[in-house]
C-alpha cells in the first residue's frame, strides 16, 4: 500500500519539481516564465519524436538512459517517504542507495563516451571527477546519522525524531547543509552547472547527452528529474519528523521537496556558475562539513 | 683397495705424460676419472677404512670429500673431452698430466690422517692447479698464475708453521711431537692452550688462503677469471673442498682442546666477512667469470659460518659443501661454454646467450637460481639449514646479517647473470663456430641433475654419511 | 578424498606443459591436461569447502621436509579460484599463445608449473614445502614475465620482480625458521598463548608484513607489480593477478590464524596500509596509458581492500567485537574470490583486445565493441564488478566491509578504540568513485567511440576457445552478485578457518539475503528497461555524431584517456608527479608537435631506484681493495695474521 | 741449549735487517745465502751427539738454502737484464723500523708461549717469528719479482728455525725442504715465463687483473 503510494508520489510529481524551480527563478527575475507543468509537456513531446543514433554507437548508448530512469526509482524505494518504513528496508541498505547512483553514473558516462564526441568526453571527465569528491560527503553524513540513530537502515536512519534533534541538532544541520551542496553537484545545478546554458564547453551533465534524441532523451530528462526528486526527498527525510500516517507523511514529503525546489530556484537566481577549478574546493568543503558532523556525534 | 684411489690417477698421469699424441689424452683422463669414481663408490659402499696404517685411512669426513671430489672430477673429465677438442690448437700433455696428478693429490687429502701428509698433499694440489691455471699461456693467465702461486705458497707456508706449532704443543702436552689426527684429538685435553690457539690462527690463515676466505681471497678472481672453465670448476668445487677438510680437521683438534669457542668466533667473523666482501664485489660486476669467483668466496664464507655457528650448523655446512661443489660445477662449465662462444667474458660483449646457446645459457641461469638458494635445488636446503642452526643457537644478529647479505648477493649476481643470458646477442659472425656438442653439455646436465637430486630427494646413505661426518666434528 | 583430488589437480597442472616442450603438436594435450587439472582440483576444493578437513602425508627426503597436504576450509577457499583460473587460463592460452608463436612450449610449461605450485602453496601443511612451492611460483613467474626478454621493458620488469620476490622469500625463510624455533616442528601448528606479545611473535608479524606485503603488492611494496603484470602474457597476468598475489594474503591469514591474539597495533597497521594502497592504487591506475598496467594498479587497489578487511578483523577481534571481526574477515575473504574472478576476466578480455588491436596503448584502441562484441561484454561485466556496483559480486564484498565500518560506529562505545575502523567508509567511498572513473575511462576509450588506429579498426573477434575461457568467470561474477546468500555458509567456514577463535558465524547468509533480493530486482528491471528501449529504437535512423555543428568528427578528436583522467591527476598531485613533454610554440606558425605525459611510479622511480644507484656507487669504492698489486694482497694476509695473533694472545 | 745457537740466531736476525736494508738485489740474494748457511750449521749446536742424519741434514740444508737456490736466483738475475736496484714501494728506513718493531713484537708474543725446559733459554720462537715477519716485509714492500722470491725465502727460513725445535720428528725438515724445493723450483719456472712474456720482472706489469 505505502509502496504503491510512494511509487506514485515519485513517478508523478518528479517533473513538477523542475517546474517549481523554473517558476521560482522566473518570479525572482520578474518574468512570468514557462507553465508549472512545462516538464511534462516536454516529456510528452520527446516521447513522440523519432530517434537518431550516431553511427559509432552501440547498445551501451541506449543503456545509459534506461539505467538513468530505473535507478532513481529503485533508490526511492529505499527511502521512507510515506510512512515510517521504506518499501525496501534492511540493514545496510544505505550503501545500496549510494551505489545505485554510482551504477547509473557508470552507464550514463559510458553512453556519453560511446558517441566518440570530444564534448561528451569532456563532460564525462568532469562528471566522474566531481562525483568522486561528492561521494565521501554523502558517506560522512550517513556515518553521522548512523551514529545518531544507531541503525544501518535508511528507514530508521532518516526518521529523525525530536530527541535526536535535541541531542545532535548541530550535526544534523551540518549534514543537511553538506548534502544540499552534494544535491546541487549531483544534479548539476548552479553553482556547479547551469542546466539551461548553451555553451557546451562549460557544462557537465547537459554536455553528456548532446547526442541523445527522442524517447531516449526524454528518459534522460525524466531520469534527472527523478534523481533530483530523490535527493531532495533524502534531505527532506532528515529534516522532517514522521507521523506514521502514510498519507500525511507523503504530503509532508512532497511539500518539503517542493520547498527544497524553491530554495534551489532562489540559489540559482541569486548566484552564478562557479569556475570549474573552484568546483572541487566547494565539494571538498562539503565533505569537511559532513566530516565535522561525524566528529561532533563521536565527541 | 683405497690406495688405488691414489695409485690409479698417478699411473694415469704417467701414461698421459708419456703418450706422444694429444688426441687420446683426454680419453685417458676420462677413463681414469670413471675408474676413480667407481673405486670411490666401492670404498664408500663397503665402508672400507683404507690402509692398515694409522696415517692413511678413511673416516666419514674423508669419504664425504672423496665422494664430492671424485664426482666433480668425473663430470669435469667428461667435459674436458669436448673442451680440449675445441682447443685442439694447444698442446695438452702438461694439462692432462696435471689434471690426473691433481686427482691423486685430492684423494690423498681425503685419505690423510696425519697433518703433515695432509699438508704435503695440499701443497701438491697447489702446484698442480698452478700448472692448470697456466693452460692459456698468455700474459693474463701468467699473471694470474704468479699471484696464485705466491699467495698460495705463503699461505701454505703459514699452514706448515701452524702444523709445527701443533706438533710442539703435542710434544709439551702429550710428550712426543705427534701429528697423528687421532692422537692429537685423544690427547687434546693436555695440549697447552697458547700453542693450540696460535697454531689454529696460523692454520686458519694458511688453509683459509687456499679456501679463499676474505680477505685472503684476493687470488681467486684472477685465477678463476683467467683459468679455463673446467679448471675453475675443479678449483671452486675440488680444491676449496679439500682446504675446507683440512680446516675441519684442525677445528676438530682445537675444539677437543677446549678452544672451540675461540675457533668458532673466528670462523663466524671470517664467514660474515667473506659474504660481505663477495656481496660488495658482486654488485655491478662486469665480468661473469670473476663474478663466479666471488660467488665461491661467498659460499666458502657460508661453509665456515655454518661451522662457526656449531650444533646443527656443522651438518648444514657439510651438506652445503656437497651442494656448493656440484652447483659450482654447473656454473663454471656453463660459463666456460658461454665464454668460448662469445670469445669474451665482459658484459659489454656478452648478451642474449639464451638465443645463441640455449642449453648452456639455460644451465647457467639454472645454476644461478640454484646457488642463490631457490628450490628445487640442493643449496636451498643447505642454506636454509644454516639459517635454522643460527636461529636455534639464538645467533639472531648473525642470522639477520646472513639474510641481508644473501639478498644483496642475489641482487648483485642476478643483474650480471641476467644481463648475460637475456636480451639479443650481438651480431657478429665470430663465435658462431661454437657448437653445443654432447660432451660440452651432457656433463653439465648431469651435474645439475645431481643438484636437483640433492634438493628433492637426498639419498639415505648420503644423509647417514653426512650425519657420521657431523658427529665426527662434534655436531649433531 | 578432497586432498587426493587437489593433489591430483596440482600434479596435472604441473606436468601439463611437458608435452608442449617436447613437440609443438602437443599443444592440445597440454590444454586438455591443464583444464582437467583445473576441474579436478576445483572439485577437490569444493569438497574441502563443503566437507571436513582432509590431509595427505608423503615422505620427503630432505631435513625437516615432508610432503604434507592439508585441505581445510581456509585452504579450500583459496584453492578454488586458483584451479578455476588455472583451467581458464590454460584454455585461453591454447589459441592466445598458439604453438606457432615463439616460446610456446616454454610459456605453456612454466604456466602449468606456476599454477600447480600456486595451488601447492595454498594447501601445504609443512612449512618447508610451503617455502619451496612459494619459491617455485616466484621463479616460474619470473620466467613467464621474461618471456619476451628481447625487449628491455620486460627484462627490467622481470628483474625488478625477481629481486622484490627474493627479498620476500628471504623474509619468509626467517618466518619459517622462527616458527620452527617456537613450535619445534615444521608443521603449521597454533602458537603458544601470548606469543603475539613476546618479541619473537612481534618479529614474526613484522616479517610477515614485509614478506606477504611484497608478494601481495601492498603499498609501498607494490613496486614490482605493475611492470610484471604488464609484461607477462595476458593469461599469465590473469593468474598472477587473480590468484598469484593472493599467495601473500593466504600466507598472512594462515599466519594470523596461528596466533591466539594479535596485537591491535598490527591490525591498525594493516588497516592503514590497506587504505593507502586502495586509494593510491586506484589513483595511479587512472593515469596509466597501458591497459595492462592500469589493471595491474587495480590489483594493488583490491589487495588494499582485502587487507583493510583483515585489519578490521584483527582490530575488532582484539577489542572483543566478534560480529565486526566476522564482517571484516568475511568481506576480505569474499573479496579474494571476487577479485580473482573479475580481475582474471578483465585480463583475459583485455588480452583479447590487445591480441586483436596489436597494442597495449589505450589511446590507440577504441571502437572495439562493434568489432568484438563478446569481448566487450565480458570486459564491461568485469568493469562493473570491479567497480563494486550492484548487482555484481564486487558490490557484495565491499558491502560487507561498509557494513563493518558502519557497525563500528554504531556498535562501539563512546571513544572505543575500534572507532578507527570508520576510516574504512570514506576510504572505500573514495576508492569506489575513483575506480568508477577509471573503468569508465578504460571501457569507454578501448571499446566505445571510434577506432583510434588502423589496427583497432581492423580488429576482429577472438576465437571461440578464448571467449569460452571467460564464460566461467562471467558466471562466477554474476552468481556471487545475484545469489550471495548461497555462498554464506561457505564463507562462514572460511572465516572460521581464518579466525578459529571467533564464534562460527551463522548469520552471514541471513545478512546477505536482502542484498540478494535487491540485486535480483535491480538486474531484472534494468535489463528489462534496456531491452525495451533497444526494441523501441530498433528502427532508429543513424547519422554522424552531433559535434556541435562541426560536421566531420575524426577519431583523433575524441577525448583521450589521459585527458579524461586529468581532473583526478590534479586532485592527487601530492602523490603523483606527472612528467609532461609539451611543445612550446614560439613561431607564428608552429610546426607539428607532440604532447606526451606519463606518471612514473613514485615509490619505484623516485625513491627506490635512485637509492639503489646510490648504494651501488658506494659499493664501487670496494674496488680499490682489489686493484691488482700482489704486494697489497700479501699485505692483507700479513695484517690478518697479526690481528688474529693479537686476538689469540688475549 | 748452548749459547752459540742463540748467537747464531742473533746473526740470523741481523741478516734480516741486512736483506731488508740493502738497496742492491745482488747483496740481498747474498744475504739470503748467508742466512741459508747459518741455518745450515745451526743443527750442530742444537743436537749434542752427531748422527748420520744430523750430518745429512746439515749438508742438505746448507747446500740447498745456502748455495743452490741463491745460485738459481743469481742466474735469473743475470739472464734478465734489469737494473739491480731493489726499487721498494716503502723506503728502506721505514722498512727497517717496521722490521725492528716486528722483532720486538715477536719477542713479546713468544713470551706467552710455554716452552719445554730444554728450549726455555733459547731464542728460537722469537727468532722464527721475527724472520717470518721480515719475510712478509720483503714480500709486501718490494717491487721486483725476484726480491719477492727472496722475501719468500726469508719467510721459509723463519719456519725452518722453528722446525729445529722439533728435531726429533723427522717429518719436519722433510716438509720444509720439500716446500722450498718445489716452491722455488716452480717460482723459477714462472719467473722465466714472466721474463719471456713481459721482458721484465717488474711486478708493475703484473697488475692488469683488477676490478
Amino acid at each position: 500500500m505505502t509502496a504503491v503510494l510512494q511509487l506514485l508520489l515519485v513517478v508523478l510529481t518528479a517533473p513538477l519539481l523542475l517546474g517549481v524551480i523554473t517558476r521560482t527563478k522566473a518570479f525572482v527575475a520578474g518574468r512570468n516564465g514557462p507553465p508549472l507543468l512545462q516538464a511534462y509537456y516536454d516529456l510528452g513531446k520527446l516521447l513522440r519524436k523519432e530517434t537518431v543514433l550516431s553511427s559509432t554507437t552501440t547498445w551501451v548508448f541506449l543503456a545509459g538512459p534506461a539505467v538513468a530512469v530505473v535507478v532513481p526509482l529503485l533508490a526511492s524505494l529505499l527511502l521512507p517517504l510515506a510512512g515510517p518504513h521504506a518499501p525496501l528496508a534492511f540493514t545496510g541498505d544505505l550503501i545500496l542507495f549510494v551505489y545505485l547512483f554510482a551504477l547509473s553514473r557508470f552507464f550514463t558516462t559510458a553512453a556519453a563516451l560511446d558517441t566518440g564526441s570530444a564534448f561528451e568526453g569532456m563532460g564525462v571527465a568532469r562528471e566522474i571527477t566531481f562525483a568522486a569528491l561528492a561521494e565521501p560527503a554523502l558517506f560522512f553524513g550517513l556515518l553521522a546519522l548512523a551514529r545518531i540513530s544507531g541503525s544501518l537502515s535508511l528507514s530508521q536512519l532518516l526518521t529523525v525524531d525530536g530527541t535526536s534533534w535535541h541531542k545532535a541538532s548541530a550535526a544534523l544541520v551540518l549534514i543537511i547543509a553538506s548534502w544540499f551542496i552534494v544535491l546541487l553537484a549531483e544534479n548539476s545545478r548552479v553553482p556547479f552547472d547551469d542546466p539551461n546554458t548553451h555553451l557546451e564547453l562549460t557544462m557537465i551533465h547537459e554536455v553528456m547527452v548532446l547526442d541523445h534524441s527522442g524517447p531516449a532523451f526524454g528518459l534522460i530528462l525524466y531520469g534527472s528529474a527523478l534523481k533530483l526528486f530523490v535527493f531532495s526527498a533524502l534531505i527532506a527525510d532528515v529534516a522532517l519528523p514522521r507521523t506514521g500516517n502514510p498519507l500525511i507523511d507523503a504530503a509532508a514529503t512532497l511539500g518539503a521537496v517542493l520547498g527544497i525546489g524553491v530554495v534551489i530556484g532562489l540559489v540559482e537566481s541569486s548566484m552564478a556558475r562557479l569556475r570549474l577549478v573552484r568546483v572541487p574546493q566547494l565539494l571538498i568543503a562539503a565533505s569537511l562539513v559532513a566530516g565535522f558532523a561525524v566528529v561532533l556525534v563521536l565527541r | 683397495m683405497a690406495v688405488y684411489l691414489i695409485i690409479v690417477p698417478l699411473i694415469g698421469a704417467l701414461a698421459a705424460f708419456l703418450l706422444p699424441s694429444d688426441r687420446p689424452r683426454p680419453w685417458i683422463v676420462a677413463i681414469v676419472a670413471v675408474i676413480h669414481l667407481a673405486l670411490a663408490a666401492a670404498v664408500i659402499a663397503n665402508g672400507d677404512v683404507g690402509l692398515a696404517s694409522e696415517w692413511l685411512r678413511f673416516d666419514a669426513l674423508g669419504r664425504l670429500v672423496l665422494l664430492i671430489v671424485s664426482t666433480l672430477f668425473c663430470i669435469c673429465a667428461l667435459y674436458c673431452i669436448g673442451y680440449l677438442r675445441l682447443r685442439a690448437e694447444r698442446p695438452n700433455r702438461i694439462f692432462c698430466t696435471a689434471l690426473l696428478f691433481f686427482l691423486a693429490m685430492t684423494s690423498l687429502v681425503a685419505l690423510a690422517q696425519h697433518l703433515t701428509i695432509l699438508w704435503v698433499a695440499m701443497e701438491a694440489t697447489t702446484l698442480a692447479t698452478a700448472v692448470l691455471l697456466y693452460f692459456n699461456q698468455n700474459q693474463r693467465s701468467l699473471e694470474a698464475t704468479w699471484k696464485y702461486l705466491m699467495i698460495g705458497s705463503v699461505g701454505i707456508a703459514l699452514a706448515l708453521l701452524g702444523t709445527l706449532f701443533l706438533a710442539y704443543g703435542a710434544r709439551l702436552g702429550i710428550g712426543e711431537p705427534t701429528l697423528l689426527f687421532r692422537d692429537l684429538v685423544k690427547g687434546a685435553a693436555h695440549l697447552p692452550a697458547p700453542w693450540v690457539r696460535t697454531a689454529f690462527v696460523f692454520l686458519l690463515v694458511g688453509y683459509g688462503t687456499k679456501m679463499g676466505l676474505a680477505p685472503l681471497h684476493t687470488w681467486k678472481p684472477d685465477a678463476y677469471g683467467e683459468a679455463p672453465g673446467v679448471v675453475g670448476a675443479l678449483l671452486a668445487g675440488g680444491m676449496t673442498t679439500c682446504a675446507f677438510l683440512a680446516l675441519l680437521r684442525v677445528y676438530r683438534i682445537a675444539d677437543a682442546a677446549g678452544q672451540g669457542g675461540f675457533a668458532r668466533q673466528l670462523l663466524v667473523v671470517f664467514g660474515l666477512l667473506s659474504m660481505a666482501t663477495a656481496a660488495a664485489f658482486m654488485v655491478g660486476q662486469r665480468d661473469f667469470k670473476r663474478l663466479l669467483a666471488y660467488s665461491s668466496v661467498e659460499h666458502m664464507g657460508i661453509l665456515v659460518l655454518g661451522i662457526g655457528i656449531g650444533g646443527a650448523g656443522i651438518f648444514a655446512a657439510l651438506l652445503h659443501t656437497v651442494n656448493n661443489a656440484l652447483t659450482k660445477g654447473v656454473l663454471f662449465l656453463a660459463a666456460g661454454n658461454i665464454h668460448r662462444a662469445f670469445k669474451s667474458k665482459r658484459l659489454e660483449d656478452v648478451t642474449g646467450a639464451l638465443r645463441r646457446l640455449p642449453i648452456s645459457a639455460g644451465l647457467f641461469l639454472a645454476g644461478f637460481f640454484a646457488i642463490t638458494g631457490s628450490p628445487p635445488f640442493g643449496p636451498f636446503v643447505s642454506e636454509l639449514s644454516v639459517l635454522t642452526a643460527a636461529m636455534d643457537r639464538h645467533r639472531y644478529v648473525v642470522a639477520a646479517l646472513y639474510l641481508i647479505l644473501l639478498a644483496v648477493i642475489f641482487i648483485g649476481m642476478g643483474s650480471t647473470v641476467l644481463a648475460v643470458v637475456q636480451g639479443v646477442p650481438p651480431e657478429d659472425a665470430e663465435g658462431r663456430s661454437f657448437r653445443e656438442s654432447a660432451f660440452k653439455t651432457v656433463p653439465i646436465i648431469v651435474s645439475l641433475a645431481l643438484v636437483v637430486m640433492m634438493g628433492v630427494w637426498i639419498p639415505g646413505w648420503i644423509l647417514t654419511l653426512l650425519h657420521a661426518a657431523a658427529r665426527l666434528l662434534g655436531g649433531s | 578424498m578432497s586432498a587426493i583430488l587437489v593433489i591430483a589437480g596440482v600434479s596435472l597442472c604441473m606436468i601439463s606443459g611437458l608435452p608442449s616442450l617436447v613437440t609443438r603438436r602437443a599443444s592440445v594435450v597440454t590444454t586438455v591436461l591443464i583444464v582437467a587439472g583445473g576441474v579436478t582440483g576445483l572439485i577437490g576444493a569444493m569438497l574441502g569447502l563443503t566437507g571436513g578437513t582432509a590431509g595427505l602425508l608423503l615422505p620427503w627426503h630432505i631435513p625437516g621436509g615432508a610432503l604434507a597436504i592439508r585441505v581445510d576450509a581456509l585452504s579450500a577457499f583459496f584453492l578454488a579460484p586458483v584451479f578455476l583460473l588455472a583451467g581458464a587460463g590454460g584454455l585461453y592460452a591454447d589459441r592466445y599463445w598458439p604453438a606457432a608463436r615463439m616460446r610456446a612450449g616454454y610459456v605453456r610449461a612454466f604456466f602449468g608449473l606456476m599454477a600447480g605450485a600456486l595451488a601447492l602453496v595454498m594447501c601445504a601443511a609443512n612449512t618447508i614445502l610451503f617455502l619451496a612451492a612459494w619459491e617455485v611460483v616466484a621463479v616460474s613467474s619470473f620466467f613467464l614475465i621474461a618471456t619476451e626478454h628481447e625487449q628491455a621493458e620486460s627484462r627490467s620488469a622481470a628483474w625488478i620482480y625477481i629481486t622484490a620476490s627474493h627479498v620476500a622469500t628471504l623474509a619468509l625463510f626467517a618466518i619459517v625458521v622462527l616458527l620452527h624455533g617456537v613450535t619445534h616442528t615444521w608443521a603449521f601448528v597454533p602458537l603458544a598463548a601470548g606469543t603475539g606479545a613476546i618479541p619473537v611473535g612481534q618479529a614474526l608479524l613484522c616479517l610477515a608484513f614485509i614478506a606477504f606485503g611484497i608478494k601481495a603488492g601492498l603499498m609501498p611494496f607494490h613496486i614490482w607489480l605493475p611492470g610484471a603484470h604488464a609484461a607477462a602474457p595476458s593469461h599469465v597476468s590473469a593468474v598472477m593477478s587473480g590468484v598469484g598475489i593472493k599467495m601473500g594474503v593466504y600466507g598472512l591469514v594462515r599466519l594470523l590464524s596461528l596466533f591466539d591474539a594479535v596485537p591491535s597495533a598490527f591490525g591498525t597497521t594493516l588497516l592503514l596500509a590497506g587504505i593507502a594502497s586502495s586509494i593510491l592504487g586506484v589513483a595511479f591506475a587512472i593515469v596509466q596509458h597501458d591497459l595492462k598496467r592500469l589493471l595491474a594498479y587495480h590489483s594493488i587497489e583490491n589487495i588494499g581492500i582485502i587487507v583493510m578487511g583483515l585489519g578490521i578483523g584483527v582490530v575488532a577481534q582484539t577489542h572483543g567485537q566478534p560480529l565486526l571481526a566476522v564482517l571484516g574477515y568475511a568481506g576480505a575473504l569474499l573479496h579474494v574470490w571476487n577479485h580473482g574472478l573479475f580481475k582474471a576476466l578483465l585480463f583475459l578480455s583485455a588480452g583479447a583486445a590487445i591480441h586483436s588491436a596489436h597494442t597495449r596503448e589505450i589511446d590507440r584502441m577504441g571502437g572495439l565493441a562493434r568489432r568484438m562484441p563478446w569481448t566487450a561484454a565480458a570486459f564491461l561485466i568485469g568493469a562493473v564488478a570491479i567497480t563494486g556496483l550492484p548487482p555484481l559480486n564486487g558490490f557484495v564484498s565491499e558491502w560487507l566491509l561498509y557494513v563493518a565500518g558502519f557497525t563500528s560506529i554504531t556498535g562501539s562505545p563512546h571513544g572505543g578504540p575500534a572507532l578507527i575502523l570508520i576510516l574504512v567508509v570514506p576510504a572505500l567511498a573514495l576508492t569506489g568513485a575513483l575506480a568508477l572513473a577509471c573503468f569508465v575511462k578504460a571501457f569507454g576509450t578501448v571499446f566505445l567511440g571510434a577506432p583510434r588506429s588502423e589496427a583497432a579498426s581492423d580488429a576482429s573477434e577472438v576465437p571461440a576457445t578464448m571467449r569460452a575461457a571467460m564464460v566461467p568467470l562471467v558466471l562466477g561474477c554474476a552468481a556471487i552478485g545475484l545469489v550471495p546468500a548461497l555462498f554464506g555458509p561457505i564463507l562462514g567456514r572460511a572465516v572460521h578457518g581464518a579466525a578459529p577463535r571467533l564464534p562460527m558465524p551463522a548469520t552471514l547468509a541471513a545478512l546477505l539475503q536482502p542484498i540478494q533480493t535487491s540485486a535480483l530486482v535491480i538486474a531484472g528491471i534494468a535489463i528489462a528497461a534496456v531491452l525495451t528501449l533497444l526494441a523501441v529504437t530498433r528502427r532508429a535512423a543513424t547519422a554522424l555524431t552531433w559535434d556541435c555543428g562541426y560536421a566531420e568528427p575524426t577519431a583523433r578528436m575524441q577525448y583521450t584517456a589521459s585527458s579524461t583522467a586529468r581532473g583526478v591527476v590534479g586532485l592527487f598531485g601530492w602523490a603523483m608527479r606527472p612528467v609532461i613533454h609539451a611543445p612550446r610554440p614560439f613561431t607564428l606558425f608552429p610546426s607539428a608537435a607532440a604532447f606526451e605525459s606519463h606518471v612514473p611510479d613514485t615509490v619505484l622511480d623516485r625513491a627506490l631506484l635512485p637509492a639503489l644507484r646510490g648504494a651501488r656507487w658506494v659499493l664501487g669504492f670496494a674496488r680499490y681493495f682489489q686493484h691488482g698489486r700482489m704486494q697489497l694482497y700479501l699485505l692483507y694476509l700479513g695484517v690478518t695474521l697479526v690481528a688474529l695473533l693479537a686476538w689469540s694472545a688475549r | 741449549m748452548p749459547p752459540i745457537a742463540d748467537s747464531i740466531l742473533i746473526l740470523l736476525l741481523l741478516t734480516n735487517f741486512f736483506i731488508l736494508g740493502t738497496a742492491n738485489l745482488h747483496s740481498a740474494i747474498r744475504g739470503v745465502a748467508l742466512q741459508g748457511l747459518l741455518l745450515g750449521v745451526l743443527p750442530f749446536f742444537v743436537e749434542s751427539q752427531a748422527t748420520v742424519r744430523l750430518v745429512l741434514l746439515v749438508i742438505a740444508t746448507a747446500a740447498i738454502k745456502g748455495v743452490v737456490i741463491p745460485g738459481l736466483l743469481m742466474k735469473a738475475l743475470r739472464d734478465v737484464h734489469i737494473r739491480h736496484e731493489v726499487e721498494p714501494y716503502l723506503g728502506f728506513v721505514p722498512t727497517l723500523f717496521l722490521c725492528a718493531a716486528g722483532t720486538a713484537l715477536a719477542l713479546l708474543f713468544a713470551d706467552h708461549l710455554p716452552l719445554a725446559a730444554a728450549d726455555r733459554t733459547g731464542l728460537f720462537v722469537p727468532a722464527s717469528l721475527a724472520t717470518l715477519f721480515s719475510g712478509f716485509l720483503g714480500l709486501t714492500t718490494r717491487r721486483k719479482a725476484i726480491s719477492q722470491v727472496t722475501g719468500y725465502l726469508v719467510l721459509e727460513n723463519g719456519i725452518y728455525v722453528f722446525g729445529l725445535l722439533l728435531y726429533q720428528s723427522m717429518i719436519v725438515e722433510v716438509g720444509v725442504l720439500l716446500d722450498l724445493l718445489v716452491g722455488i723450483f716452480v717460482m723459477g719456472i714462472v719467473l722465466n715465463h714472466i721474463q719471456r712474456e713481459f721482458s721484465s720482472l717488474d711486478t708493475e706489469r703484473l697488475s692488469r687483473l683488477r676490478e
